[in-house]
Formats: structure tokens, sequence, C-alpha cells
């Protein structure tokens, strides 16, 4: 029931910085509306840990920031790539078995390594990702587990 | 395409914000490019990601057949009993002035009204087309 | 003090730019269709952040910030699902990567 | 409020509003209450409607209280009051013939689908026949286009859905040639109301973008009334289609297309500039001898009735369009009231048809050998409508022949009046295909063993065959009418 | 106003030409449609071009605008949009009735198997 | 009963014997009945307006308008009434003749042939009394259409073949040529009624009276003027009663009563006379007769021969009538009635020989006189009538016609007469004296007496009324005399 | 100025996007290079929208990001599994 009334309150608020205009009309229409999306995503199995991890929102603070950092690193170095006549490209597939356990830290984590260029996840499950890396160091990179641990941080706030 | 986790994840984030963003669309047709066809449009498309990922039979368990059905008709009642409305009150088919003793908000009344119409319509044939062709192929194995 | 926010509004646009470029033109270089992807992702990730860092700074603290911010938002969740979609896609459907070596078996458990 | 002000925005709203009700009710036998509600309103309020502009001259309805040319104007004069009626008359008896021959002919489950589209595309029809607003019109045409497509591909045979199929892409492209038109007049004077334009064209009249224009808008509208050569989709599309369908859109779709024809020429352009600057006279008087000649010859050969019909019609459009060609009062009046005429004798015929096809289950022409000893009463109607088409004294296509005739003549072209009492000859054969076959063949005993037909189907068509013969003995109720029809357009853009 | 200045008329023209073709040669009922909904694009751009005023903002009132582009010729075409869906949503539904029924939605082939069946009647 | 109920029960007692003859369709006895009756009182009807007309009276009556100021109306003219009496009497002596051949000869629907036939009287008297040309068109059309189930009345393929240039003819001309002419009438005079003295006096140039003239005129295809007469012996598929019917009391003579009733009221006699644009007129007539005579003479079939000679008899009347002069006009009147008493007893005849002897070509007929003497008696009184010889009615009219001719001094008119007298002669009397004078040539044994009883009674009628109207020839005359205004 | 350097990029990588739709061998690089174009769209109407001073633009941005993922998994979904409709395997999602 906690979730729900939270999903109501996300809801409310995105609305009012959708808005920009707060007349009584539009704040109620925008609360009757909250209302309504919830009840409708309830009815579509949303509200749950899944679909409104209302918990992980504060972590954000910190996680996003170096997310930020590492795909403007590998962003930079695949530029290098793609910018030098050779194309020095060394396209490998790397395996390996994540640390988080919720479906939401594994999409965090799948995600992360999409976003940070040089790596892309093509599968991802509970007991094991498939990465397609565009050099060895990138290759590298995602076997360190550095960014997995992160983001079992991230995910259980340890 | 539930067996894509990744897929499954964000859309059950992203699909509330969709809705949500087809209502604001509808509510601020006023202020900005917005009102009925745009917003029935979004909330179709939610509704549709929904299915594409989910699955059609679990989309309409959300949103049954006879809804949707029933939405095409109702959305067209709307529309036209604002008009219809307006007759009542002494003005002429479709006037929203008589709406409300300030003709202004009349206006706003009247239009509102409308756009609420045209939304369920447009939303439902949307999301009916989308049923049907949709649907077919599992028809087609089926039969 | 805005002569310095113009500034950077400015290099981040013109940054901004130039990663779209890189990505477009990674786009076109790039032999098979994951390494591709790699390319586009410089684009979609940088080349979108900076401009639409540059276009914040532009309107400062308004409206229209925060509805970038909301854009920002959208591409963080929606463009690496769609890259993944693609590349699970691509993958189900048998599209073999040119491979440089033997598969990284993880070393790890 | 229920004085008779709101009466024409009520034409079309009543059945506009059945439509959506139908499909919420889900109900086929509700359906039908409704849909034959809405229809009897339709041709009552039409009949209050030409009874005030007898008196008035003409009433304007202002949408939404904009007052023209700003917002979006029903102006009804003595031509689209004269329309209304028709429409009116053939919905309000097409309606109740549906009872049966849709059960006979339409799977169970789309019988109130069948309803709902009937009553769209009567409010459609409706929309074209009241609205002054030019791109309102090209709405209204669509809806009551997509409604007929419908309405014909609900057909248990698979030929309507290639009938449907090639209807919409051809009503489509002229729709869309007259919204090309619409937009050129809204270029070149900056308004969309009818009379707003007329008045406006001045001296632009002679532009190039206004000739395009009228070019652009003759073809569409052509193309919807099924004008000589752009008649392809026209048979496939009423023989195929359920009969209460055929004769609905017999008797009124492609009559509401020559309307639009002759509102665009006399109220918009005006005689001058599409008759005197543009060779539009010459043209249409072409194509409907044209028409008159090979689509009468076309039905002549046909083997199936319904096709036979289907080309007639054809051919009697060219009758109708001979009458606008020649601009003149004598003319337009023919062209109007046989407008008029063959949408009644029509709408009897294919209700007719749909009759035997119910006991028959085929209209072909080969099938139904010595047929009129087992279905006297139906076959005699179908003579007298062959009657009507030839245009034999004592029925309304006499009239109207009778003042085409004239029309040619004060026209000074002999030659045409010859053509046009000479081409009604060619119905004679196609009506004697039927004749031949009913009367002289013995009966196969496929046709020994069968009734008359349901008093539900012969009725409503015994209503318009009795029309068609009453308005041929004493026409000056539609004579009048369109006559003052005729006044009304040729009193041209103010 | 050179003929260049005219560009979104020579888009009309072209794209009302190439729909026409489209539905004229093609024989498959799927690329007529698509070359039907071309054709009515076509209509679009001549009714929004003209439209656009030199220096006018778009039709949607906002602080500091004096001058708008014309907003009528954009309601129109969203009318005009709406009917091509509601035809091309019919067409599609009723190719797809006709693949059913005739196991093809290829012209010649469709005819060939109507002459084909007229000629069983006939016998 | 005032005149004017009297023309509105001359057109619509026949559409109610009608209606009376579907009813009685159980009891043949009491459907012949009901025909006979409403024939006596149709009969009675059309005599009780001989008085007023007269005395100059013009009964007439309006009923709604078909068209701006056309209504369908009747007025009772001389002319009208006339012909009215003639076709009324003789559908009482024809039904007596039909109740005996149909039976003899066990006609299939019968019901149909009484019910067609009361519906052609009833178009004949709209015809006859019609006082626009309007009105005239509808019943003339209506007089095709309501005779076709008659001609096609065996239902064979041969029937089917003659109806289809029986109806194929009448319709053609009467909508390309008549309906046409009609409209240009109205165009030019701004009426269609029959007004003596004319309408078109003075409205149209020399040529487009001569054009309308010819409109008229073969537009009129039941006048069977040559090229128009295919469809006369087309009908001859038909059993005799019809034949009879359209020969002699309806279908031909509407023909040329129309023929005469456009050249006196529509044309006016006086306004076209001398006129160089309508001399074709008796040229193409006096062809038709001579054309038409020589044919019956080479045609063996007996009812062949018969149809030819209405062709050219009919032309009698258009020549009479072309000839402009007073007393022609009054002789088409006259001709008008008398060839309908001599050609009906002709085909009363022929229907007998075939009935009672089954034989049809005129080559059979040796010594038949002996066997059938009130038959052959009949058909010789008949025969002298069309070759107009006194003291039958035919002698009378070729009087007055060329007498006519002799006054308008043309000398064409009056060879063709006096030509075809003896063409007439030459088809008709050898078969009188081939009857009479030759030996019976062998009947196959198959011994016959005299037809049966009513037909006889039938022909003895007609055939004592071509006498009758000889001796009183005064009122055909008198109500003739009318038509020109006492001048002849 | 920056603006319309920042706008010119942005169209020269939707060309470059478009070039690979066009010669992209697989369908998927046609998808990929769809949603790449899809992205420089919305930037583009971002960056007019600022450059005509019209805040708006950024609803249309939105909602064309959103259509454009719409679009994208639904071409995915078509020429990977032929129907639109097919939930796949994995359980239902838990409604209540
Ligand atoms: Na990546
Ligand atoms: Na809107």
């Amino acid at each position: 029931m906690l979730r729900t009334v939270s999903a109501v309150a996300v809801m409310f608020v995105f609305w009012i910085v959708l808005s920009g205009y707060f007349t009584p009309f539009l704040l109620a229409s925008g609360l009757a509306s909250s209302v309504a999306v919830v009840w409708l995503a309830r009815r579509m199995g949303m509200v749950d840990a899944e679909g409104h991890p209302i918990g992980l929102v504060p972590r954000t603070v910190f996680y996003w920031p170096w997310l930020a950092k590492e795909i403007a690193k590998s962003a930079w170095d695949v530029t290098k790539v793609i910018l030098s006549p050779r194309l020095p490209i060394r396209p490998a597939l790397v395996r390996f078995r994540p640390t988080q356990r919720t479906e939401v830290g594994l999409a965090t984590h799948a995600n992360s390594i999409t976003l940070t260029p040089g790596t892309i996840t093509i599968d991802a499950g509970h007991d094991e990702f498939l990465v397609h890396a565009l050099t060895s160091a990138s290759a590298e990179g995602v076997v360190s587990g550095d960014m997995d641990a992160r983001v079992t941080r991230f995910e259980r706030g340890a | 395409m539930r067996g894509y986790l990744v897929l499954r994840v964000v859309a059950k984030i992203i699909v509330p914000f969709m809705l949500l963003f087809a209502l604001y669309v509808q509510f601020h047709g006023d202020f900005g490019p917005g009102g009925g066809f745009q917003a029935g449009v979004i909330a179709a498309a939610a509704i549709i990601f929904y299915a594409l990922i989910f699955g059609l039979p679990a989309a309409r368990r959300v949103v049954p057949d006879r809804v949707v059905e029933s939405g095409i008709a109702a959305g067209v009642l709307v529309y036209a009993g604002v008009g219809v409305a307006g007759l009542l009150l002494g003005g002429n088919y479709l006037d929203y002035f008589v709406l409300d003793p300030d003709p202004v908000s009349g206006q706003h009344r009247g239009i509102f009204w409308v756009e609420a119409g045209v939304f369920i319509t447009v939303s439902s044939v949307m999301l009916k087309i989308f049923y049907m062709f949709a649907g077919r192929q599992r028809k087609g194995d089926d039969g | 003090m805005s002569a310095a926010l113009d500034l950077a509004s400015w290099t981040a646009l013109a940054a901004g730019g130039f990663f779209c470029l890189v990505g477009g033109i990674g786009l076109l270089r790039m032999p098979d269709f994951y390494t591709r992807v790699h390319a586009a992702s410089v684009a979609e990730t940088l080349g979108v952040g900076l401009m639409l860092l540059g276009l914040m700074l532009q309107s400062g603290f308004t409206l229209s910030t925060v509805k970038l911010a909301i854009i920002g938002l959208l591409f963080l969740f929606t463009s690496p699902a769609a890259t993944n979609a693609l590349a699970k896609a691509g993958m189900s459907r048998g599209i073999q990567p040119l491979l440089a070596s033997r598969e990284h078996e993880s070393s790890k458990r | 409020m229920i004085d008779g002000t709101h009466l024409p925005v009520l034409q079309v709203v009543v059945p506009l509003l059945c439509a959506p009700l139908i499909v919420l009710v889900r109900g086929g036998r509700i359906g039908w209450a409704i849909a034959t509600a809405a229809s009897v309103f339709f041709l009552a309020s039409s009949l209050a409607i030409l009874l005030e502009v007898q008196r008035v001259g003409v009433i304007s309805y202002a949408i939404g209280s904009w007052p023209p040319p700003w917002g979006i104007e029903y102006r009804i004069d003595a031509a689209n009051a004269f329309m209304l009626v028709l429409l009116g008359l053939v919905a309000s008896v097409v309606a109740p013939y549906a009872w049966a021959s849709v059960r006979a002919e339409i799977p169970r489950d789309n019988h109130y689908l069948f309803y709902a589209l009937y009553c769209l595309a009567l409010a459609g029809l409706g929309g074209i026949a009241v609205t002054g607003d030019a791109f309102n019109l090209f709405v209204f045409l669509e809806i009551s286009s997509l409604a007929s497509y419908v309405l014909i591909a609900l057909d248990r045979d698979r030929r309507a859905l290639l009938a449907a199929y090639q209807y919409l892409i051809l009503g489509t492209i002229g729709a869309t040639f007259i919204v090309i038109g619409v937009g050129l007049l809204y270029l070149m004077t900056g308004t969309l109301n009818l009379a707003d334009i007329a008045s406006r064209l001045g001296d632009v009249r002679q532009a190039r973008p206004v000739l395009a224009a009228l070019a652009f808008l003759t073809v569409g509208i052509s193309l919807k009334a099924a004008l000589f050569p752009l008649h392809m989709w026209l048979p496939g599309a009423y023989a195929h289609a359920p009969s209460a369908v055929s004769a609905l859109l017999a008797a009124t779709a492609t009559k509401v297309s020559v309307y639009v024809l002759l509102r665009f020429y006399f109220s918009v352009f005006g005689t001058t500039a599409v008759f005197a600057a543009m060779p539009m006279g010459d043209v249409l008087l072409a194509l409907s001898i044209a028409a008159m000649i090979v689509a009468s010859a076309a039905a002549a050969f046909q083997t199936d009735l319904k096709r036979l019909l289907a080309y007639s019609s054809v051919a009697q459009i060219g009758y109708i369009t001979l009458g606008v060609s020649f601009a003149t009062a004598t003319g337009l009046t023919g062209g109007i009231v046989h407008l008029f005429n063959h949408g009644v004798t029509k709408g009897a015929l294919f209700m007719l048809v749909g009759a035997i096809a119910f006991r028959l289950g085929s209209s072909r022409i080969d099938r139904m050998a010595g047929l009129a000893r087992s279905m006297p009463l139906t076959c005699a109607g179908i003579v007298v409508g062959g009657l009507g088409l030839i245009g034999v004294p004592g029925t309304a296509g006499f009239v109207s022949k009778w003042y085409l005739v004239l029309a040619a003549i004060e026209a000074g072209s002999w030659v045409i009046a010859f053509v046009v009492v000479a081409s009604s000859l060619i119905a004679v054969a196609y009506v004697w295909r039927f004749v031949e076959v009913a009367y002289f063949r013995p009966p196969s005993e496929e046709t020994a063993r069968l009734k008359e037909p349901p008093a539900a189907l012969l009725v409503p068509a015994g209503v318009l065959l009795a029309a068609s013969v009453y308005f041929g003995v004493e026409p000056s109720l539609t004579l009048g009418a369109a006559y003052g029809a005729a006044e009304a357009l040729l009193a041209g853009p103010r | 106003m050179s003929a260049l200045d005219h560009y979104s008329y020579w888009v009309t023209i072209f794209l009302l030409v190439a729909g026409l073709f489209i539905v004229i040669a093609r024989g498959n009922f799927i690329k007529k449609l698509i070359g039907l909904s071309i054709f009515q694009t076509s209509v679009y751009l001549l009714y929004i071009a003209p439209g656009k005023l030199i220096g006018g903002t778009a039709p949607i009132v906002g602080a500091g605008f004096q001058v708008y582009s014309n907003p009528l010729p954009h309601v129109l075409i969203l009318t005009a949009i709406v009917v091509g869906i509601a035809t091309l949503a019919l067409g599609l539904a009723l190719v797809v009735r006709i693949r059913e029924a005739y196991g093809s939605i290829e012209e010649d082939e469709i005819l060939r198997a109507e002459q084909s069946a007229a000629r069983d009647d006939a016998t | 009963m005032n005149p004017e109920t009297a023309v509105l029960v001359a057109v619509s007692l026949p559409l109610a014997g009608a209606a009376l003859i579907a009813l009685a369709r159980r009891s043949p006895d009491a459907r012949e009945g009901a025909t006979l009756v409403t024939g006596v009182a149709l009969f009675a009807t059309v005599a009780s307006l001989i008085a007023p007309v007269q005395a100059g009276l013009r009964p007439s009556v309006a009923l709604v308008e078909m068209l701006p100021g056309m209504p369908i109306a009747f007025t009772v003219e001389p002319l009208g009434l006339l012909f009215a009496l003639v076709a009324s009497g003789l559908w009482i002596v024809n039904s007596l003749y039909s109740i005996g051949y149909m039976r003899a000869n066990e006609e299939r629907n019968q019901t149909r042939f009484y019910v067609c036939f009361a519906g052609a009287i009833a178009a004949t008297m709209g015809v006859a009394f019609a006082a626009n040309g309007l009105t005239l068109f509808l019943f003339y059309e209506m007089l095709t259409l309501v005779t076709y189930p008659l001609v096609t009345h065996h239902g064979t393929e041969e029937a089917k073949r003659g109806g289809r240039v029986y109806l194929g003819v009448l319709l053609s001309t009467s909508i390309m040529f008549f309906l046409f002419a009609l409209v240009i009438t109205w165009h030019a005079a701004g009426t269609l009624d029959f007004v003596p003295g004319g309408i078109l006096s003075g409205r149209l140039g020399n040529a487009a009276l001569g054009g309308l003239l010819a409109l008229y005129m073969f537009g009129i295809g039941k006048a069977a003027l040559m090229p128009f007469h295919r469809w006369l012996p087309a009908a001859m598929v038909a059993p005799t009663p019809v034949s009879a019917l359209l020969h002699a009391v309806a279908v031909v003579k509407a023909g040329v009563f129309t023929v005469v009733k456009v050249i006196v009221y529509v044309f006016g006699v006086d306004s076209i006379r001398g006129l160089a644009s309508v001399d074709w007129l008796p040229t193409v007539a006096a062809f038709t007769i001579v054309a038409a005579s020589i044919v019956a003479l080479r045609s063996d079939n007996l009812k062949r021969r018969l149809a030819y000679s209405t062709v050219s008899q009919l032309s009698y009347v258009i020549l009479a009538a072309a000839l402009l002069t007073p007393l022609s006009v009054v002789g088409a009147a006259l001709h008008i009635a008398a060839h309908a008493f001599g050609k009906i007893t002709l085909f009363f005849a022929a229907g007998a020989i075939y009935t009672a002897a089954h034989k049809t070509e005129v080559s059979q007929l040796d010594g038949i006189g002996r066997r059938m003497p009130w038959t052959m008696g009949a058909f010789a009184v008949g025969a002298v009538s069309m070759v107009g010889l006194p003291p039958t009615a035919g002698f009378v009219s070729k009087w007055f016609i060329l007498s006519g001719a002799y006054d308008a001094g043309h000398w064409v008119a009056v060879g063709t007469i006096a030509a075809s007298t003896l063409l007439s002669a030459g088809y008709l009397l050898p078969i009188v004296f081939r009857a009479f004078f030759r030996p019976a040539g062998d009947d196959g044994g198959h011994a016959h007496g005299e037809a049966p009883m009513p037909m006889v009674v039938a022909m003895v009628a007609t055939a004592a009324a071509t006498l009758l109207m000889f001796v009183f020839a005064d009122l055909p005359l008198s109500l003739a005399r009318q038509l020109v205004g006492g001048q002849a | 100025m920056m603006f319309a350097a920042a706008t010119l990029a942005i169209i020269v990588t939707m060309a470059l996007a478009i070039v690979r739709a066009i010669r992209g061998p697989t369908v998927f690089d046609r998808a990929q290079a769809g949603n790449t174009t899809g992205t420089m769209a919305v930037m583009l109407l971002a960056v007019i929208g600022f450059l005509n001073g019209r805040p708006e633009f950024l609803d249309l941005a939105i909602v064309y990001g959103l259509l454009n993922l719409v679009g994208t998994i639904a071409v995915l979904k078509f020429f990977r599994y032929g129907d639109l409709g097919d939930p796949g395997e994995g359980e239902p999602p838990r409604q209540p």
C-alpha cells in the first residue's frame, strides 16, 4: 500500500515538473491523473519493487556520477578507435556471472555496461551476462568486475 | 518478448510515465501542442508497448476488447454530447459559450469535454486496430 | 557570470556535436552489426548528454531545463534498453559477430 | 429549442449519434429499430426543411454559433433541401427493407455493424447535402464513403471484398482530388465557406489556380459520382454489395455527388466561369452522351441482373449530367428531377432484385427462366421499374426525359435531342433481357417451386415503385422542387 | 519568386504523381495502399506550406510573439491525416480478408481466380 | 349521364371490365359474359355522345397535370367520336367472334387474352378522346404495351420473334420520332392541345414544318407507312381475333386516326396546304399503297395477303389526309370506318376458314364456297368493300377521296387510287371466284361444314354493317363533315 | 551561432545514420540506424525549439523519443517473431 502512495507521489511530482502552470484545475487534474495512472499500473502489475524501485533513488546520487565518469572515459577511448585510420578493433564476446540478486539490479548493471561505449550487453540473465566488447581493453574492463561490485553496492546499499 | 529482462524492467518503469505524459498532453491542449488526438495516440502507444513486451493476452486482460469497442462509441457520444448540451442550453449545436455563465470558461469546459471524447475514441481506435492486426496472427495459428 | 555560462554551454554543445559526428562516422566505418552499435552508443551517450547539458546551461533554472533533464533521463533508460533488445534479437536471429579471438572465459567464479 | 431552427444540424447529428449508440448496444434487432427511427426522423425533418426553404428561400445555421464565414455554416437552399428529401425517402424505405434482406445476406454477428454503418452513411450523405463549408464537405464525403466501403464488404460473397477495395482506392483518389481543389480555392480566397469563396473569387475567377481547382474538383467529384469514364468502381460495388446497400447507394450516393458538382459549378464558380470561360459544358455533354450510349449498351450484355442495373445507373447519371451541361433552367430542372426520379426508380429495382435473390439465391438472369409464373408481383414490379428507366409516359422517367429533350431543343442542339430519345431505346434492350427470360422461357424446375418474396421485402420496394409512377403522373411536387432548385443554382454566386 | 522558391509545390506534385504511379503500376494490393497513402500526403504540404508566414512562429500562442503562421491549414490537415489513417486501416483490413478469401493479394492472380470461377458458373 | 362523365366512363369502363374479367377467371362463361356486357355498355356510353357532338358541343374533362400546362385531358370531337364508335362497336362483335374461335381452337390462358383485349380498348378510347398530344401519346404507348401479350399469345419461339419486331418497331418509332416531334411542337407552340385549325400556324418555317411532319408521320408507327410497316405482317403470328383487333378495331385505326388528328388539329389543314415542304407525303403514301398491293398480290398466305392489304389501305387514309382538301379529309375519316368494317369481315372469314378447314393458303380455297357459304359470302362483301365498289362502305369513302384528289388537281393521287382499285380487285376478287366457281379440290377426304355459330354471326354482322354504311352514310358523314367545318 | 553548429552536427549524423539504414545489410542494422535517426530527431527538435525560443517543442521531443522506442521494439519483434502479440517464454506478469 505504501508503494502505491509513493508511486502516486512520484507521478504527481513528474506532472508538476512537466506542467509549469499551477492553476487549481490543472493541479487537481494532475492529482487525478496520477491516481488513475497508478491504478492502471497496478492492474498491469507494475507497482512492485521492480516497477517502482523507490528505495534505490537516494543511492543514484552516488552511482550516476561514477557511471557518467566511466561513460566519458570509455567514450573517449572508442572515439580514438573510430577516428584512427587503422580502426584498431578486436571485438570479443565475454560471459561472466553477475552478483546482483534483484532484476532491477541486473537491469541497471546491464544498462550500465551498454551505456559505457565499447561494451554492450547482449544477454542479461540471473546467472550469466553475455557482453560484446569492441576492444580487448574494454573486454578486460568487464571481466575486472569493478562495475559489478559498484552496481551490487548500489543495489543493496551495503 | 518477456524473456528480455532489461526490456521488461525498463518497460515497467517507463510505461506509467508514458501514461502520465499522455494525460499531461491531454490537459495542456490549451497551453501547448496537445489535446485529444495526440494524447490518445500516446496512451495507446503505452498500452501497445506493454502488449509488445508482455504479450497481447496480458494487454487484453488490462484493457479488454469490450472496453476498447465501447470506448470507440463512448468517445464519439461524449464529443457529440457536448454539441447536444450546447443545443439544450439554448445555443446552436457545438456552442460552447452557453456551457457556462461566463462564456470564456464555457469555451474551456466545452473544448475540455470534446478533447476528452476525442481522447477516448482515438486511443480506443488505435488499440482496436492493434488488437485486430496483432491478434490475427494468433488466430491464424490456432485457426 | 553569464559569459562564463555561455562559454560552458557553447563548449558542451560543440563537444556534443563532435561526439555525434564521431558516432555517425563510426556507424559507417564499423564492419559488422555489433561494432556499429558501439559507435552509435558514443553518439547516444556523450553526444546527446553534452548537447543537453549545453542547452540546460543556456536556459538556466527554467521549465525548459527540467524538460531537457527529462529527455536526458528518458535516454538514460531507453537507449541502452533498445540497444540491448537490438543486440539480443540480432543474436537470437543468428547474426554472428566478427571475433578477433576465442571468447574470454570469465576467470572468476 | 425544438422549434424548426435546429433541424439542419439534427439531420446530421441524429444519425451520427445513432451509429455509436448501435455499436454500444451491439444488437441486430435494436440496431435495426434505431436505424429505421433515424431514417424516418431524417425524412420528416427534411420535409419540414423543404417547406421552410420554400417559405424563406435560404436557411443558414451557424455551428457553435460562430457566424459565417469564420464558423462552419450549414446553408440550405431549394437545391439541397430537395436532396435531403430524396435521402430521407430512400433511407426510410430501405431501412425496413433491410430487416429481412440483411438477415439473409449478412452473417449474424455483423448485423449490428450493418445498421451502425447505415446510420453513419446516412449522416455522411446528409452532411454533404447540408453543409456550406468546403472542407466540411470533404469530411462528410469521406465519412459516407468509408461507411459505404465497409457496407459493401459485409456481403458473404468474397467478390464484395474486391469491389469494396477497388471502390476504396478510386473513391479515395477522388476525395483527394476534391481536397486539392478545395485547398487551391482556399489559397486564392482565404476562406472555406462556399458562399464566401464565391463572393471573394471576384476578379481572380480566371486565375490559373482557380481553373486548376475547377479541374481537380471536376475530376474528383466525377469519380465519386461515377460519371463515365470514371465509373469503373460502380458495377462491381453495386453488383456484389448486399441488396439493401445496393438499393441505398444506387439511389443516393452518386446523386449526392452530382449535387456537389452542381453546387461548385453554379453556386461557387458561377455559370460564366464554368461554362463560358471553360469548356465544361461541352466536356460534360460529351461524357454524358458517351455514358448514355456506352453504359446502356454494356448493360444490355450483362448476365447478372444487379450488374445490369449498375451499368444502367452509370447511363442514367449521364442523363442527369446532360441536363446540367446545358446550364439552362429547363436543362437543370430536367437533370435535377431525373436525379430524384432515377434515385427512386433504381432504388425500387435494386430492392426487387434483392427480393428475387432472397428466394432464388442468385441474381443471374439465366437462372430466372419463367420466373413470372412463380413471382408475378415481383416481376411485374421490375417491368414497371424498367419502363421507368426507358421513360415510358406514366412513369417518372418520362417527365425527366421530356425536360431533357426540351432542354436540348431549347439549346438549339437538335442532334443531341435526338440522341437522348434514341439512347433511351437501348434501355428497351436491357429491360427486354429480363422480360424475355422471366416471361417467355418455360419455368425451370428451380424457379417453378419458388414463391413470392416476403412482404417485408416487397412492400418497401412497392412504396418506391409507387412513388416512381405517382411522380410520373402527377409530378407537380418533384418538378416544383426541381425548378426551385434550378433557379436557386442559376441565381449563382451573389 | 523563382521556380525554386515554390519547392513545396514541387514536392506536392512529386508525391501526387509518385503515389498515383504506384497505385496504378503495382499489382500488389499492399503496395497500392502505400501508393494511395503517399498520394494523400501530397495534400498536406499543399495546405501547410502556404500557411507559413515568413517570420511567423508556430501557431501556438506564446509569450512575446506577435506574428504567427496560419493555424487553419494545420487543423484541416490534422483531420485529413485522420481520414488517411482510417482509409489505410480499412484498406489493410480488406486486404487481410481478401488474402483469406483468395489466398493472394496480387491483382493478376486474383483476377485469374475470378475468371476461372466465372467460367465454372457459366458451364 | 352528362357528356363529361360519359367520356370518363368510356375510358375507365373497359379497365373496370378488365378487372371484372380477371376476377371471373374461374368460370369461362362468366368471364365471356363480362366481356360482352362491358362491350355493350361501352358502345352505349359512346353512342350517348353522338347527339351532343352533332349539336356542335365538345364535351371535355381534365384530370391530373402530367406536365405543367399539359394535363391528362379528354375532349370529344367528331373524328374521335367516329373512331370510338367504330372501335367500341367492333369490340362487341370481336368478343363474340373470339368466344367461338378461342373455344374451338382450345387456346390457353384466355383470361389474359380478354383482360389485355379490354385494356387495349381502354387505351383506344384514351387515344380517341385525347385532348392534347401528351394524353394521346400516353395512351398510344399503353396500347403498344398492352397489345404485346396479345401478339405473343402463343408464347412460341416464332411468337417471340414476331413480338420482338412488333415491339421494336412500334416503340422505337414512337420514342425516337413521335415523342421528339411532340417536344418540338411543345417548344414551338407552347401547347400540345388539339385546336381546330392547328397550333403551329406561323410558328415554324416551311422547312421545319416539313421536317416536323416527317417526324410525326414516321413516328406514328401504327399507321404502317413504309418503311415502318414491318411490324404488321410480323404480328400475323397472333391468333385471328387479335389480328382483327390489330387491323380493324384498334391498333392501326389508332395509327391513322392520330395521323389525321395531327394533320387537322396540330398542323391545321388550311395553314399547310400548298406548302412545297409537305408535298412529299402524298407521294410516299401513294408509293406505300402500290407497293403493298403488289406484295399482297404475290403472297399466297391468306393472312399475309390481308396484312399487306391493310398496309396499303392505311396509306389511303394518309394520302387522303395529305391531299388537304375538305372532301379528301372527309374521305379519310370515312375510310377509317369503312376499312374497319370491311377488313374485320375478311379476317373473321380467314379465321373461320382456319378453324373449320384448317386452311391458310389462298391456293387451298378452291370450291370452299359450297362448304362454307356464309363465310365466303361475308368474305365477298368485305372484298367488294376493299375494292371500293357500290353498294359497300368502301365505295362511299373512296368516292370522297377520289373527288377530293380531283379537287386538288393531284393527278398522281387520282392515278394511284385508280391503279390500287385494280390491284385490290386483283388480290381479292379471284379468291371469291375461286371459292364459288372452282370445283372443290381434294380436301383429303376431310369433310367440314361451316364455322361455329358465334363466328358466323359475327361475320354476317360486320358484312351487314359494311352494306348498311353505304345505305345510311349520313351518320358518319355528318361527323366527318363537322371535321372540316361543313365545307364539304 | 553555436546552435547552428549543433543543428548541423545533428543533421549530418542523421544523414550518416540514414546512409547506414539504406546500406545496412541486415534488418537489424536498419532498425539500429532507425533508432539512432530517431534519437537525432529528438535532439533536432530540442535544439530547433531553443533556436526559435519555443520550449513547447521539448514536449514534442519527449513524444518523439517515446514513439521511437515503441517503434523500434515493434519492428524488432515483427522481424524476429513475426507476431506482435506473442508473449514469448517467461511467466506472465502478476496481475492482481
Ligand atoms: Na556500451
Ligand atoms: Na487538438
